[in-house]
């Protein structure tokens, strides 16, 4: 491993390298098989995809060199560049093609399957009902895609630019279908390449010679520091060892403001609590909107957040374009929430609990790992003190969280959501009747019908209606109620520039320099 | 030499009965001197003492408790106000130390308790019944050993989930091996003393040889473990703390607070150094008076 | 000596076994599962996922088959880590861990050793105070805050040391000291237990009335038979330095097994649970039946047959 | 004659299975008593000699039944105790009592004396109440102690103050036996006669019988009226104690008592010691034939091949010697 | 000519129940080839009194108080720790107890016993080892080349007397303490034992003090005898002297309190009544008063003080003074007449 990287005064050639910290061990480099936020990190700079999202994040070709839409925007046709793999291997469309029917393989059992869905009987080969043959994933020539979607997918130029469909080789992956666990076998078609990596520990990723575009990559190393605690990191990056890391605890994220050397970028992610509807008294909307009235969140996030979160005052997080070139559909939407304590003592004697009288004590559950047990405290204080109502808090280890959630076990229950692509409906069909991530009990026949029709048309500004109209039924109904919108807290050398952060949290360091 | 003239009288044979000579000092008050001259337990009982003094009376001189929120004072710095600083949510880190400090007594008594009532059982039976049943017994014992006790401690938590109660049931499950081991090695021992087969030629029964002869003296080793486990059992529930699994806020032990103190250190060190340095003493107490107690009660000491 | 060799192999294996049953059903018994998360896995991707790892044959099966591989050193593939196996988990991890915790191991027998021995020495003098007091300070501090104070105050503000990391020799001081701090202070007072005990025996009494000089009575007559109560401590001791390095891996990032004892169970990666359990198992049994040879080494009452002579 | 008979002990045995190893299946065992037989008369004391670990305790116990005896049978009073359920062996414990060897481990440290004494009482529901106080005082008083000490613990007592505690407690439920299990050698020269004296007496005035275990054969001599010579688990010699100072038979028994030493220089220096060669071999595998063999001056072929049985050399004088 | 000379030595323990006067006032001596039996029960001092010639009491709690013990001429109390480790082992052997416990169960005996000449003769570990084991035979133990690289637990327990013995002797001290020791024996090996001793005293001309509850041990090996009571000495003389006419009563005492083998008829016992005084608190007078049959008013009062009775045989006995009744002892059969 890397001991320290200080070395900033060193040959030149040395400088040109930069030391982060991506979370933590990635659990795969299979782009296919991989899920998490420290694998999309990584992936994002030792892949590329036929797109790429640039600085504001609209897709640009990558691999692609062209990419043709048919009216209906069922049909896409593109045309790929003439590139390598880091071993030197040709890069052609039937890399593409097994690399997504892999994602799609009921025997690789990928989390991720699903963003593939979007390819006519993708789902259906998916779950075993069709063949690998009748994905409407087609080879023309070995230059040559035509995609075929099951339903038009505006966002869907964004979606080649996703983890999930990446390109790997499959020599490689034919010859080792372990290719992916070792820096020796490890090939990629991005901006990097491994050149070692020692798990749990370092890796450290290169400059690709074959990268098409390695004339616009300035780094020479990237080296992947891979320190899960966040409080370590940040002795490291203090102590020089670290040249950049993100979501530092709290407290740091105050250190580091100080210090300015805190660094913000829009994150696509809400953090919201969910009500469990089935059960009284949060049965009753009143209570609902009493509870989530009463919050200060800009004191929350000021004292117990500490990362300069925005408030939220609806569901949705600002940074996605809604139907009006240029609009987002935040502003478009506007708030839903009007902070108001009297109002919220009202509802609540109006639902029968003057000044909490009565009020039974509800649990609030939350998951152990990460800091969600400060705002529990806090907001249970804030409960307290401006409705006289008692809370007790129930921590649960992640995996016993998740269940008590699913099951609806649960009075009230800490969440959080990171949109997978940039729409609203990444946030907005789980709430649907019946859906796995719903887990409130809540259900409201109107609001499916928005989202089905939403669904079902390309046409933006009629998608974009029925989503403000959905989300408005959802904050009118409150099954949960939303605290704040992430931002991607991180900490960066001053003198590294270039770095294109992207709403899901990912670090870009394909044109990274060093000042 | 000019001796009184009744000098050589003899005295009276009536004055010789049989008389105890010395009230020749007992195991425990030999035991007890032995520990009052050890300095270093002595002075840990003094400080558990004013530890206990800390946190049972503390409370009631404070201004704050140990849940209100303060969002306005997070993280303040020691003063006339707040001696130890406030914490993340602007919370008195004094007045929640004297909390924590009560919890995590009740942690290390609880759990101690709860070990001592299996330990007991199981080791008085296996030690008792000897033969086949200890044998059985013992590989039982032997298995518990090779597993990796933190595994189970973990296991178990994540199963009942966190919080006091559960804390007590997982830390009392955990260290009854030991208990039992040692309570199993005295009966043992104890078993093969003569006072024993005296009961036993009386025609005592195993109930009265157990509750009445054999237990009663492995008291003192009971405690000699017991006051060394109960630092133990603290120090486990600080290191649940750590990975999230120790008491249930706003509730607070000693070991949460460290943890969560641990996030602080930069800035605000005083977070994590007085709740720290409260269990660093605390250890250091109980330890003393644990060896100390080991040492005063050793028979080999003795003479 | 074969024979009980054999003897112990077997109870070995079987302790093993008892050790895997027990664990595999405790574990499964924990509720959530090792492939869930925030965003709802499709239920077909979950039949597929099921299916792929076999997590929907009947436990029983489960636990036979999980046997049969055991029994070839099959010990699965991780859940979290795909591609990797436990074997490779282990493999990679297992030296890192060990190379620290034998540093710490040989710091911790040759500082609590000494102490020890001065302690027994001038038992209730200033000096025997003094040593105790250190090594109780080594059992009275979290490690976690030994840890962060050592890596903040030593690898931030002092600047000695780097804070994280594993491969150069500079980063491994700061851990192993950490590492070092408990099992120092048990052996410093398991020694001068021991000693003191040694100290009281006749045979020293002896060795005085030969008019041997006090270092020829410390270290031949009394060194060697204080040890052999320290011998039944280190078999867990070996199984504390395995596990007990959860948290000093954790903070200062070393890519060694310890950390895997709590992820692999938060994570409920199934056959890591069984695999870190079985490598400790094995470890302790293993360790625990060569502490037994050793007794025959430095105790020639000891035979290996379980029994002491005389 | 035969009446009054109280104990008759046959072909006593009593093995300790040694445990090996995890799995092993050797079976060894400590012989520790290996088929005694002798009779003991009421009133009569039968002293038991022998080097330590001959067995002499593990006689006593299995005699007592806390030891399970291996084969063999004790009939007490007729009946062979063996064979009685726990209802009569409770009977019986009133009857058969033990005096213990260490005066400091045969008194329960954490019970007042009398509550050691009481606890007879309490077992066999003898007396309570200010019955079991009065009883208890009268007891403390046979043996020589007050009852002022009752409230006391064992530990403020001396040696030999503690070995009359221990005589109350078997006492306490009128026994007719008393094994006494080496109830002097852990106490001083000076306390011993004491202890001796008190035992002398007790039996006059209770008619007690005595199965008087010890090492110490002059002491034995000078308490028996026969006494039983036990070598590696086996009686070698058995007979009255004068006939045996004047006329032993045994090889054993003339070393053993050639080994002790006179408190008188002019005896002393005049006489000649049979001195034995080595010690006594383990009894986990006892020597073939005749058990004293390894160590006889007198040792024959015929020694190692035929077990010596005990015979009758007239008076009821019996030796286990093919040499007699 | 004196070897050892200990004069009014007291030693004492201060433990928290306060001093414990173990060793009070002894003064006595040992000749070049003689040996010295040391008689009294358990408590009275023996042990200490030789612990304290050999410097090997522990410190704290025990301490030399006062007096002189004078090895040829050397006052050992004065001598410096490191001045003490040439004698012990050296100029004065010496033997325990209990032969199981005293030797170190981890080192062969050929180690235990070279060490000793290694130290004190300087010479090589090979010629110690052969001079081990000549010394080995000597106390009767075959094969000893073999023998050397065993153990102590393979040896019996009259066997590691035997080594024990042979240890002590290895650099022919000029004195040898045996310490009760065949108290932990069978008779049957406490007799080869005291043959042994026996042997050795008229081989190898070295000072003997032989400390022992049981009288007969000291009447057939020791020319002299010391009776201890109550951490002094009651009565001091020869052999002869001690058994044929004791003058004390305790001495008496002890003589008719155990039975003699040889005794012909079925007497019964005259037992010490009463118990040993406790040495914390040592009564002002003579210490066996409380038990003495034949205590006056002073014995409780006044320490008695020496009495020679005959040439070397003296006795601490206010009923030698010449205003006491006139007490005789009539051998253990009889009871004293009092005139
Ligand atoms: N509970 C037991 N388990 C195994 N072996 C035993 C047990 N009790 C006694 N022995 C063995 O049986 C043999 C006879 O022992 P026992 O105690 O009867 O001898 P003893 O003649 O009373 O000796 P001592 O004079 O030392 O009391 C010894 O070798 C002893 O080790
Ligand atoms: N280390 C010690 N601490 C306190 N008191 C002691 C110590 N050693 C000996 N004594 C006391 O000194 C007195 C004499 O003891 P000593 O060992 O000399 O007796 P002894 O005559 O050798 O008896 P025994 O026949 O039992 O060996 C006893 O009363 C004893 O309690
Ligand atoms: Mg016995
Ligand atoms: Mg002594």
């Amino acid at each position: 491993g890397t001991s320290s990287t200080q070395a900033t005064q060193g040959s030149a050639d040395k400088a040109m390298k930069v030391s982060f910290d991506p979370g933590s061990e990635p659990k795969t480099l299979d782009p296919q098989m991989s899920d998490g936020v420290p694998e999309a990190n990584i992936e994002m700079n030792l892949f590329e995809g036929l797109c790429r999202l640039d600085k504001n994040n609209n897709p640009q070709l990558a691999i692609a060199s062209s990419i043709d839409v048919s009216p209906d925007n069922l049909t896409y046709t593109i045309k790929l560049k003439d590139t390598k793999f880091s071993n030197g291997d040709p890069l052609t469309a039937d890399d593409f093609k097994a690399s997504w029917l892999h994602a799609l393989d009921p025997a690789a059992a990928s989390n991720y399957a699903y963003q593939m869905f979007y390819f006519k009987n993708a789902e259906k080969y998916n779950s075993g009902k069709a063949t690998a043959d009748q994905v409407g994933i087609e080879v023309k020539d070995p230059h040559t895609l035509v995609l075929t979607l099951e339903a038009p997918t505006p966002y869907f130029k964004s979606l080649l630019a996703f983890q999930t469909y990446y390109p790997v080789d499959q020599k490689v992956v034919k010859a080792n279908k372990n290719w992916n666990t070792d820096a020796k076998t490890f090939v990629s078609n991005g901006p990097f390449m491994m050149k070692s990596w020692t798990h749990n520990d370092t890796m450290v990723l290169v400059k690709n010679p074959n990268y098409w575009d390695t004339a616009n990559v300035k780094l020479s190393e990237l080296d992947y520091n891979l320190v899960e605690d966040h409080k370590s990191a940040a002795t490291a990056f203090d102590a020089g060892q670290l040249d950049g890391f993100y979501d530092p605890t709290p407290e740091d994220i105050t250190r580091y403001k100080k210090a300015g050397t805190l660094k913000q970028a829009p994150q696509l992610g809400t953090y919201f609590y969910r009500f469990n509807v089935t059960k009284a008294p949060l049965k009753d909307p009143r209570v609902r909107e009493a509870l989530t009235i009463c919050l200060n969140r800009q004191d929350l996030i000021d004292h117990v957040f500490k990362g300069g979160q925005t408030p939220a005052f609806a569901y949705i997080p600002g940074g996605v374009p809604d139907a009006t070139a240029g609009k987002d559909f935040r502003t478009v939407g506007g708030n839903y929430i009007t902070e108001d304590i009297a109002k919220a003592k009202q509802l609540l004697a109006e639902a029968g609990y003057p000044d909490g009288k009565n009020f039974p004590t509800l649990t609030l559950l939350y998951n152990t790992n990460g800091t969600h047990q400060l705002p529990a405290q806090a907001i249970q204080d804030f409960w307290h003190k401006n409705l006289g109502i008692n809370i007790k808090l129930l921590g649960q280890e992640w995996q016993v969280y998740l269940q008590t959630q699913q099951n609806l076990q649960y009075d009230i229950s800490r969440a959080g959501w990171l949109g997978d692509y940039i729409d609203p409906m990444t946030f907005m069909d789980m709430f649907t009747t019946g859906n796995g991530e719903n887990q409130t009990g809540w259900s409201n026949a109107q609001y499916d019908k928005d989202i089905q029709t939403a669904k079902n048309t390309a046409d933006q500004t009629v998608r974009m209606k029925a989503m403000h109209d959905a989300e408005s039924i959802l904050m009118k109904e409150m099954p949960i109620m939303p605290i704040y919108f992430y931002v991607n807290n991180y900490v960066l050398k001053d003198n590294i520039k270039g770095v294109i952060v992207n709403p899901q949290g990912d670090f870009d360091f394909k044109t990274a320099y060093i000042q | 030499m000019s001796l009184p003239l009744d000098s050589f009288t003899p005295l009276q044979q009536t004055q010789k009965t049989d008389v105890i000579n010395r009230p020749s000092t007992t195991l425990w008050q030999d035991a007890r001197r032995r520990f009052r001259k050890n300095p270093l337990a002595m002075g840990g009982l003094i400080v558990l003492f004013l530890i206990c003094l800390f946190g049972l009376i503390g409370p009631f001189f404070s201004h704050f408790n140990y849940y209100s929120n303060d969002l306005n004072n997070t993280l303040n710095p020691p003063s006339w106000v707040h001696p130890f600083g406030t914490d993340e949510l602007g919370r008195d880190i004094l007045t929640r130390a004297m909390y924590g400090t009560q919890i995590s007594l009740a942690i290390g008594f609880g759990s101690v308790l709860i070990n001592l009532t299996i330990g007991i059982i199981y080791g008085g039976i296996s030690g008792y019944m000897g033969g086949r049943i200890d044998n059985l017994m013992q590989r039982f014992i032997d298995i518990i050993f090779s597993v990796p006790d933190m595994l189970y401690v973990i296991l178990l938590m994540v199963t009942l989930g966190s919080g006091l109660r559960n804390i007590f049931i997982v830390l009392g499950i955990e260290y009854w091996v030991t208990m039992a081991r040692i309570i199993r090695g005295q009966i043992l021992t104890l078993r093969e003393q003569e006072f024993v087969l005296a009961a036993r030629t009386l025609g005592a029964n195993t109930r009265r040889i157990l509750f009445k002869h054999l237990l009663p003296n492995t008291v003192g080793q009971i405690i000699v473990v017991s006051a060394l486990q109960i630092p133990a059992a603290i120090f486990m529930e600080a290191f649940l703390s750590f990975i999230g699994l120790g008491v249930q806020p706003p509730m607070v032990s000693l070991g949460y607070m460290a943890a969560e103190g641990r996030g602080d250190i930069p800035g605000y060190a005083f977070a994590l150094i007085f709740p720290a340095a409260l269990i660093a003493i605390l250890m250091l107490a109980f330890n003393f008076i644990g060896d100390g107690l080991r040492d005063a009660f050793d028979p080999k000491m003795r003479k | 000596m074969v024979r009980y060799l054999l003897g112990r192999i077997l109870a070995a294996i079987l302790v093993i076994w008892l050790v895997i049953t027990l664990t595999f059903f405790l574990m499964h018994a924990i509720p959530g599962g090792p492939f869930a998360s925030e965003k709802v896995l499709l239920p077909q991707v979950l039949a597929n996922i099921n299916a792929r790892y076999h997590l929907n044959d009947p436990l029983f099966k489960q636990y036979t088959d999980y046997l049969r591989n055991a029994a070839h050193f099959d010990f699965g593939p991780t859940f979290r880590y795909q591609g990797r196996s436990v074997n490779d988990i282990i493999k990679e991890g297992l030296p890192r861990t060990a190379a620290i915790g034998s540093m710490a191991t040989i710091i911790a027998l040759l500082c609590g050793t000494i102490l020890g021995i001065i302690a027994a020495l001038r038992q209730n003098k200033t000096a025997d105070y003094v040593a105790t007091f250190l090594a109780t300070i080594g059992i009275s501090v979290p490690s976690f805050v030994i840890a962060t104070l050592l890596q903040y105050y030593v690898g931030f503000k002092l600047h000695l040391f780097p804070p994280i990391g594993w491969g150069d020799p500079n980063q491994l001081v700061m851990p192993v000291l950490a590492l070092s701090a408990y099992p120092v202070a048990q052996f410093t007072r398991l020694t001068r237990t021991s000693m003191l005990d040694v100290l009281h025996q006749d045979y020293i009494r002896t060795a005085k009335a030969k008019g041997l000089p006090g270092y020829i009575i410390v270290f031949r007559h009394a060194m060697k038979n204080a040890i052999i109560p320290l011998l039944t401590f280190l078999g867990p001791f070996f199984a504390y330095i395995l596990c007990g390095n959860f948290v000093i891996e954790y903070i200062f990032n070393i890519p060694g097994i310890g950390q895997y004892f709590v992820t692999s169970i938060t994570n409920r990666d199934y056959p890591v649970i069984m695999g870190t359990t079985i490598l400790v198992a094995t470890l302790m049994v293993t360790f625990n039946l060569l502490v037994d040879i050793a007794y025959t080494l430095v105790d020639p009452r000891i035979k290996l047959t379980g029994q002491k002579g005389d | 004659m035969n009446n009054d008979v109280i104990l008759e002990v046959n072909n006593l045995v009593k093995h300790f299975p040694i445990k090996q190893g995890f799995l092993s299946r050797e079976d060894k065992k400590v012989h520790a008593v290996n088929g005694i037989s002798f009779k003991l008369h009421q009133k009569e004391t039968l002293g038991l000699v022998g080097e330590s670990g001959c067995g002499k305790s593990t006689a006593g116990r299995t005699i007592i039944r806390l030891y399970e005896a291996t084969s063999g049978e004790v009939k007490f009073m007729g009946r062979n105790i063996y064979d009685l359920n726990k209802k009569e062996m409770m009977a019986v414990r009133r009857d058969i009592q033990m005096i213990f060897q260490d005066p400091y481990a045969s008194l329960n440290p954490r019970m007042t004396v009398g509550d050691i004494i009481g606890e007879a009482l309490d077992i066999h529901h003898l007396a309570s109440g200010q019955k079991r106080t009065n009883r208890i005082y009268e007891l403390l008083e046979t043996v020589g102690l007050n009852s002022e000490h009752a409230n006391r613990f064992p530990h403020e007592f001396s040696g030999g103050q503690r070995q009359r505690i221990g005589i109350a407690r078997a006492l306490a439920v009128d026994p007719k036996l008393i094994i006494c299990d080496e109830p002097i050698s852990a106490l001083d020269v000076s306390i011993q006669a004491q202890i001796v004296n008190m035992l002398e007496e007790l039996q006059e005035r209770l008619g007690l019988t005595y199965l008087f275990i010890a090492h110490d054969l002059s002491m034995v001599k000078h308490i028996s009226h026969r006494i039983a010579v036990m070598y590696l688990g086996r009686i070698v010699e058995i007979t009255t104690s004068q006939d045996l100072y004047d006329h032993p038979l045994h090889p054993y028994t003339q070393a053993l008592l050639s080994a002790i030493p006179i408190p008188d220089p002019e005896v002393e220096l005049k006489r000649s010691r049979i001195v034995l060669e080595g010690g006594v071999p383990s009894p986990i595998d006892p020597p073939s034939g005749c058990y004293f063999r390894t160590r006889c001056p007198k040792a024959q072929d015929e020694c190692s091949q035929k077990t010596p049985e005990l015979k009758d050399c007239g008076n009821g004088h019996m030796v286990a010697c093919h040499l007699v | 000519m004196a070897l050892l000379e200990v004069e009014n030595l007291s030693t004492s323990f201060y433990t928290y129940a306060g001093e414990v006067q173990s060793v009070s006032g002894v003064s006595f001596h040992v000749d070049k080839g003689e040996a010295v039996g040391i008689v009294g029960e358990s408590g009275c001092g023996k042990s200490v009194t030789v612990q304290s010639i050999m410097r090997l009491i522990p410190n704290p709690p025990g301490k030399i108080k006062n007096g002189q013990i004078r090895l040829a001429g050397r006052d050992l109390v004065k001598l410096s720790e490191k001045e003490m480790q040439k004698i012990r082992g050296k100029e004065i052997g010496m033997i325990f107890q209990d032969p199981m416990t005293s030797l170190n169960p981890v080192l062969t005996i050929g180690r235990q016993m070279a060490e000793v000449l290694q130290r004190h003769e300087g010479i090589g570990k090979h010629e110690a080892l052969g001079r081990s084991a000549k010394y080995l035979t000597m106390v009767g133990i075959p094969n000893a080349e073999r023998r050397l690289k065993q153990y102590p637990h393979e040896f019996s327990g009259g066997m590691r007397q035997r080594v024990m013995i042979a240890m002590a002797l290895l650099c022919n001290p000029k004195l040898l303490i045996a310490d009760e020791p065949t108290t932990a024996l069978d008779v049957t090996i406490q007799a080869q034992i005291l043959e042994l001793m026996k042997e050795l005293k008229d081989r190898i001309n070295t000072s003997i003090i032989l400390i022992t509850h049981d009288l007969g041990v000291v009447a057939g090996l020791c020319s002299r005898i010391i009776v201890m009571y109550g951490g002094k000495i009651v009565e001091m003389g020869t052999t002869q002297e001690i058994f044929k006419n004791p003058r004390h009563p305790y001495t008496w005492g002890l003589l008719r309190s155990v039975p003699r083998l040889d005794a012909s008829q079925r007497s019964k016992l005259v037992p010490i009544v009463g118990s040993p005084p406790d040495l914390l608190n040592p009564p002002k007078g003579c210490a066996f008063a409380a038990r003495c049959p034949h205590a006056m008013k002073i014995c409780e009062s006044q320490p008695p003080v020496y009495t020679d009775v005959s040439e070397g045989h003296k006795a601490a006995c206010w009923l030698l003074h010449p205003d006491a009744p006139q007490v005789t002892y009539n051998g253990i059969d009889g009871k004293e007449a009092q005139a």
